[in-house]
């Protein structure tokens, strides 16, 4: 009996250092992915809401359709509403897709930033693509202080580009080659394509259906 | 690798040891799971091996020095009760060790963190981080075991960084990310895909053990 | 919590994302212990009992223990404590108590704890589940999903891998290395669920 | 600062309420198992991680300790773990009893009845992946004669009725047969045995009377007391198993039915 004692109290003391040791760990880090998270956040934002120059913390409202919705407001430079921003989030091929919307006061959507997801790379994953950017020889030969050929266009995602200026009700998910309005998908990946395109709209929709919300001035 | 400079039981011995003769992947055939998953692409191949070398450096380190010191402290019959819970305090060091690297890595590195998504807290199960803590770091002193697990790390870390080149270059026409091939070139998506990876993994399995049965040393497995 | 949402769970876990064929999740002992049908139902029942259990237990520890306390940075450690220890109990009980079943399905429990699919599905359940409403349900049906998709692919693993032996392969590639090339040609059948959605 | 106190007091807490639980756990439900397996089991690394074919470390110190599995099947152990189990186990592969191969069917061209016309590559082996090949019984010799081509020796000769006849006297007991016949038909036993079972089908005794006239039916006469007072045979799946050293066969062979039986002719001291 006694051993077992001795064993479990040497086990609990192994277990009760090594929550010590994280309990400082997770303490030095935790400001570092608040920061990380926050910045995120503003970089998120002012890709969504080009027109914005401040924007106000989360606010909460409720939705006709039941549950309520974060986002945030985006203000022009003259101090006014220029949109807003909120979050949408569908499961897609194999992973949860959250993505950051910007809509302009009147409804149309002024940007989509993809927040996390882990498609299939090569696939889905495809829907954050940029153009080629530049190929790997060059890369290698800036590495060898080759000229660096202009700076390449800053690289912009294809996919992502469609959403702009459409409203709600014209976000339609077209085939990759498909004529017509709408959002052309990824080759290859049509479940993560749509489940994209339905986020978008259905967060849109469903915003904008419960009416332009009341100005709230933040911070 | 000559034997001359300290032969097998040397410090070059016990490092190289880890990186061709017991390679972790290709020879022991062990932490499989997170190899598969992750080498889709060599920049996650290097953070994942990066991840798990240190977390193999962290254990050897702390799992050697405190079973020496209860080896000298305690009587022979105490250190053979404290034998009895030493697997589950090797796996309480190691998780403390890979949770420490998932806080570090989602602080300075969230985008490798989000990649590499449920993989960063599977290397507590990885086999072979806690079979070097066993087999080796709680029988040997803390020189010997730190060498071995940086060969050991950086052996998974090779390993994993052919097998994810090998799948980037044939399912994406990519390396780190770049095009290589130039447009022209039709990647065979079915690389970057579950099926690419399991038989990329055994084709280079049966290389290795081909070069290895050409050598007389008899195929382990 | 409707029922529809449920089957779509188990559905994807067993056959659109099966542990073994995509996810990559128990491939240590997936090629060590799939040589005979018999072992690989064995070690299936094993698993399937196992992360079922796991599933519910490592929600009770996460909602009502580290929760509470702010902590839950340290999930790893809990799930891996929690599932280790209980999973030893059970082979412990099981050995002294049923010895028939011990033989047929306790055996297999130790390769289970170093098993990559039962923390894999733990730390899914957290990831995709936890805060959800009705989430203990959706884990238990993923774990146990999870579990049924682990012992298909062994059970269909074994019976190849006997009728491999008889096979002529080449030197090299015998034993693990053909397992695995076979393992890859039936994930890209398994491919074929991708597109399944109903 | 009170997440530092949360973590170390819950983790610490886990820890004791755990470990209490399972070392009490391990003392309530102790079950003895042979120290020789313990001690292996000790050598080995304790990873549990199945690749050695086995369902964890303690499955395979059983199998080592009764000699079913080879201490090399531990990738992860290494040499290291090789040299310790040989020292407890103290078998550096004792020089065995000289054996000799035996081909356990009888059942001819003439004896056992065909299911279909076989055209296919004429190996042991394609026949058996193409639909078990042309014999009835699933479990008898397909006479295609792989283990003939497989012997460096010489010392099998296919006979008229399509079975196999080992020359003992050329037979050095390499098991190169015994890999390749697709059934695991052919066998080595020590030269001392004295009788050897003719027949490996499992199947239930009405069955095999339809498919081969040599067939054991799995009447059970052998095992009786009556039959075989030694006791050593027993009925298993349908087939008498029984030591090397079974001596008192003589009824048995005799009021055996079917004739399973073989005595082997260069087996010393005849009875």
């Amino acid at each position: 009996m006694r051993e077992t004692l001795r064993l479990g109290a040497l086990l609990a003391a192994v277990c009760a250092a090594s929550g010590l040791a994280l309990g400082f760990v997770q303490r030095a880090t935790q400001p570092r992915i608040e920061q990380a998270a926050a910045r995120e956040l503003a970089e998120s934002l002012a890709v969504v809401l080009p027109g914005a120059a401040g924007f106000s913390g989360a606010r909460e409202r409720p939705l006709p359709g039941g549950g309520s919705v974060t986002f945030y407001d985006g203000y022009g430079a003259d101090g006014r509403i220029a949109g807003y921003a909120l979050p949408a989030e569908r499961q897609g091929y194999q992973s949860p897709i959250r993505v950051l919307v910007g809509i302009a006061t009147d409804g149309t959507v002024t940007g989509v930033r993809v927040l996390s997801q882990a498609e299939t790379p090569g696939l889905g994953a495809r829907i954050e693509e940029t153009e080629a950017g530049e190929s790997l020889w060059a890369r290698i030969g800036l590495l060898f202080g080759g000229r660096g050929g202009g700076d390449a266009p800053s690289p912009r995602p294809w996919f992502l580009e469609q959403y702009a200026g459409l409203r709600a009700d014209e976000i339609v998910l077209r085939g990759p080659a498909e004529s017509g309005k709408g959002i052309h998908a990824v080759t290859g990946a049509t479940i993560t394509s749509r489940a994209l395109t339905d986020a978008v709209r259905d967060a849109v929709g469903e915003f904008m259906r419960a009416g332009v919300p009341e100005e709230g001035r933040g911070g | 690798m000559s034997a001359a400079r300290g032969g097998p039981e040397g410090a070059w011995g016990q490092f190289s040891k880890g990186v061709f003769r017991l390679n972790p992947i290709f020879v022991i055939i062990l932490g499989l799971c997170p190899a598969l998953a992750v080498s889709v692409s060599v920049a996650n191949a290097i953070g994942m091996g990066a991840a798990a070398t240190f977390v193999l450096l962290g254990s050897t380190l702390v799992v050697s020095s405190l079973m020496g010191t209860l080896r000298r402290f305690f009587s022979p019959p105490l250190y053979r009760q404290v034998q009895r819970i030493r697997i589950p305090i090797y796996i309480v060091v190691i998780a403390s060790f890979v949770t420490i690297v998932d806080l570090v890595m989602h602080a300075w590195a969230p985008a490798l963190h989000a990649r590499l998504g449920i993989f960063v807290p599977l290397i507590v199960v990885n086999c072979i981080i806690l079979g070097r803590a066993e087999a080796f770091a709680s029988r040997h002193g803390v020189g010997a075991s730190l060498l071995d697990a940086l060969g050991m790390g950086l052996g998974f870390t090779l390993a994993l960084c052919l097998l994810s080149a090998v799948r980037e270059l044939l399912g994406a026409g990519r390396l780190f990310g770049a095009p290589v091939f130039g447009p022209a070139f039709r990647p065979a998506l079915v690389m970057t895909l579950a099926p690419g990876a399991l038989i990329t993994l055994g084709l280079l399995m049966g290389l290795f053990r081909y070069r290895r049965l050409r050598r007389g040393d008899d195929g382990l497995l | 919590m409707d029922f529809f949402e449920l089957l779509m769970i188990f559905v994807g876990v067993v056959l659109v994302h099966n542990f073994i064929f995509s996810r990559f999740l128990g491939l240590c002992p997936y090629v060590g212990v799939s040589e005979r049908i018999p072992s690989a139902m064995g070690m299936g029942m094993a698993v399937i009992f196992v992360m079922t259990m796991s599933s519910v237990i490592t929600w009770a520890v996460y909602e009502w223990v580290l929760v509470p306390c702010g902590i839950t940075y340290l999930y790893i450690i809990a799930f891996i404590l929690v599932i280790a220890s209980f999973v030893q109990l059970v082979e412990m009980f099981l050995q002294k108590s049923v010895p028939a079943l011990y033989r047929a399905l306790g055996i297999y429990l130790p390769l289970i704890t170093t098993n990559c699919a039962v923390l894999g599905v733990a730390t899914l359940n957290r990831q995709e589940f936890f805060g959800t409403p009705g989430s203990l349900l959706k884990c238990v049906v993923q774990g146990f999903g999870g579990g049924v998709g682990f012992m298909l692919a062994m059970v269909i693993m074994a019976g190849i891998r006997e009728r491999l032996d008889l096979a002529d392969v080449p030197e090299a590639l015998k034993g693990i290395p053909i397992a695995l090339i076979t393992a890859g040609l039936i994930s890209m059948a398994f491919l074929g669920f991708s597109g399944l959605s109903f | 600062m009170n997440i530092i106190l949360y973590s170390a007091a819950v983790l610490g807490a886990m820890g004791l309420l755990l470990g209490l639980g399972l070392l009490l756990f391990a003392r309530i439900f102790a079950v003895g198992i042979d120290p020789r397996v313990e001690r292996i089991l000790e050598a080995l690394p304790g990873l549990n991680c199945g690749v050695c074919g086995f369902a964890g470390c303690a499955a395979m110190a059983e199998a080592l300790a009764s000699g079913k599995a080879k201490a090399r099947q531990c990738a992860p152990g290494g040499p290291a773990v090789v040299e310790k189990v040989a020292a407890i186990l103290g078998t550096a592969e004792a020089a065995a009893e000289p054996r000799v191969a035996v081909v356990r069917c009888q059942g001819g061209t003439g004896e056992s009845r065909k299911r279909a016309v076989y055209g296919g590559v004429p190996d042991c082996v394609s026949a058996e992946l193409l639909e078990e090949g042309v014999k009835a019984c699933r479990y008898g010799c397909l006479w295609m004669g792989s283990c003939a081509r497989a012997c460096p020796f010489d010392a099998i000769r296919m006979g008229g009725d399509g079975l196999p006849r080992i020359i003992e006297t050329r037979c050095t007991a390499c098991g190169r047969c015994v890999e390749v016949c697709p059934r695991g038909i052919i066998t080595l036993v020590p030269r001392s045995q004295k009788v050897y079972l003719g027949c490996m089908s499992r199947d239930k005794g009405k069955k095999v009377k339809e498919l081969c006239a040599k067939g054991c039916i799995a009447c059970g006469l052998c095992a009786l007391p009556k039959v075989t007072p030694s006791r050593k045979v027993v009925m298993e799946n349908n087939l008498p198993t029984f030591p090397a050293d079974w001596e008192d066969f003589g009824t048995a062979v005799e009021k055996c039915p079917s004739g399973c039986f073989v005595v082997r002719a260069g087996a010393p001291g005849r009875g």
